[in-house]
């Protein structure tokens, strides 16, 4: 599965795209928030306040409480700042 | 409330610039149907001569797809005869454009509110992300979201009148 | 809730065509504090091509006087950089220009709602009167005023949460 | 005092301004309009329907309750149908 980290994300991840194996037991865009977060400092840093974050799968917004399933690509970023 | 079916709309995220007259132009070649033509340009404004710079991060993709999900909405629900929507991304520097959306139509209440509708959603909904670069400062940050443009966003699913 | 002082504006009614690019562009020259740029044109349509022109009949003097106080209401209530205000007169065919209002400011909710509410007080306050010409009939035949336009310009007299 | 009418106000009275001596019986817009109406079949067309005439006094909008007092410029027109 491919992960997309946007703007302020993709600084504090350092990674702009990466592809994960998605553990057994990480079954919503939430946790798999949660997982990312237990990375690294970087990853706890940019997932330190998930309610703040946007979702997308597969182009579309989600919520935390998504289902990943035939996900193929998930993305974080910070709320829309476009116009 | 048109029975006609929605017309095509026309959607770039590009990195270049854009010429609103030219853009315009094409809405209104060769037509003598149209009584109202709403354009809004956004620009990068020097924030008092301190900002260097806006960089437009966006998500490649996502983007021209919400654009054109509210494009779609907006050809639906106002009865408009063109429409066209061009968002950049890269670095701006102040003073160029940055947004355009330009609607046109028989009657002028459906192309302002088609105008305003689509600028307050892709301030909040489409996956772009501004970066300030100031002039004196080694580091840009990233421009917070307001509630405002949540709450402007907001008027438009309120129940209408028309 | 600005507390700078509102800007000039520039009126002028006319019968020869405008340029809506260079209208705008006067606007924006040398300046660097305007993030949003709204521009309305009304356009004569040709009714399903039963129209031969129209023909709009104004009081000298006072229209300029009405329109300007329109664009002062306008520039006191909205913090605007920047408003032009163009109302022809005289015989127009389908597809020419008849009316633009160009609205610029750091923000795009008091760039539009500045210009929808100019429209709205030309539609109804302002002394213009349409006479359309069609093609197969000898007489003119004056336009009736709209109640839904009264309508429109009522929606600004209602108190404003901002 | 000037009067002016315009679209099919001058259209039906088959003037476009003229000058007049107020009489002493009018002192209102609206009985300026009853004086005028009475003039001839033109006027009377006009002024048919005051109720729907709207009326500017040296280029400002006023009612037919309006009194006459100093007024250089009276304009008697139809709705207006600008924008």
């Amino acid at each position: 599965m491919k992960i997309r980290y946007f703007a302020w994300l993709r600084e504090r991840t350092g990674t702009s795209e990466e592809t994960i194996a998605l553990p057994e037991t990480v079954k919503t865009t939430g946790e798999l928030m949660s997982w990312l977060a237990a990375r690294d400092e970087g990853y706890a840093f940019a997932f330190e306040q998930p309610d703040t974050i946007r979702i997308a799968v597969d182009q579309e917004h989600v919520e935390a409480d998504y289902v990943l399933s035939g996900t193929e690509e998930v993305a974080f970023f910070p709320p829309m700042t476009g116009g | 409330m048109t029975t006609s079916s929605p017309i095509d709309f026309k959607v770039r995220v590009q990195a270049e610039d854009f010429e609103v007259s030219a853009e315009t132009d094409i809405l209104t070649k060769d037509r003598k149907d149209i009584g109202a033509i709403v354009t809004f340009t956004g620009l990068c404004r020097d924030e008092g001569g301190m900002l260097e710079a806006l960089e437009l991060e966006h998500y490649p993709g996502m983007a021209e797809a919400q654009i054109s999900k509210f494009a779609q909405q907006a050809v639906e629900r106002w009865p408009l005869s063109g429409l066209t929507i061009i968002h950049r991304y890269g670095k701006i520097p102040p003073g160029e454009n940055i947004v355009l959306v330009s609607a046109t139509s028989a009657h002028r209440r459906a192309a302002f509110e088609a105008a305003d509708f689509l600028m307050d959603f892709l301030k909040t909904q489409a996956p772009f992300w501004k970066k300030e670069h100031l002039k004196d400062v080694s580091n840009g940050t990233w421009v917070e979201a307001k509630a405002l443009d949540d709450a402007d966003a907001a008027r438009w699913t309120l129940p209408k009148s028309k």
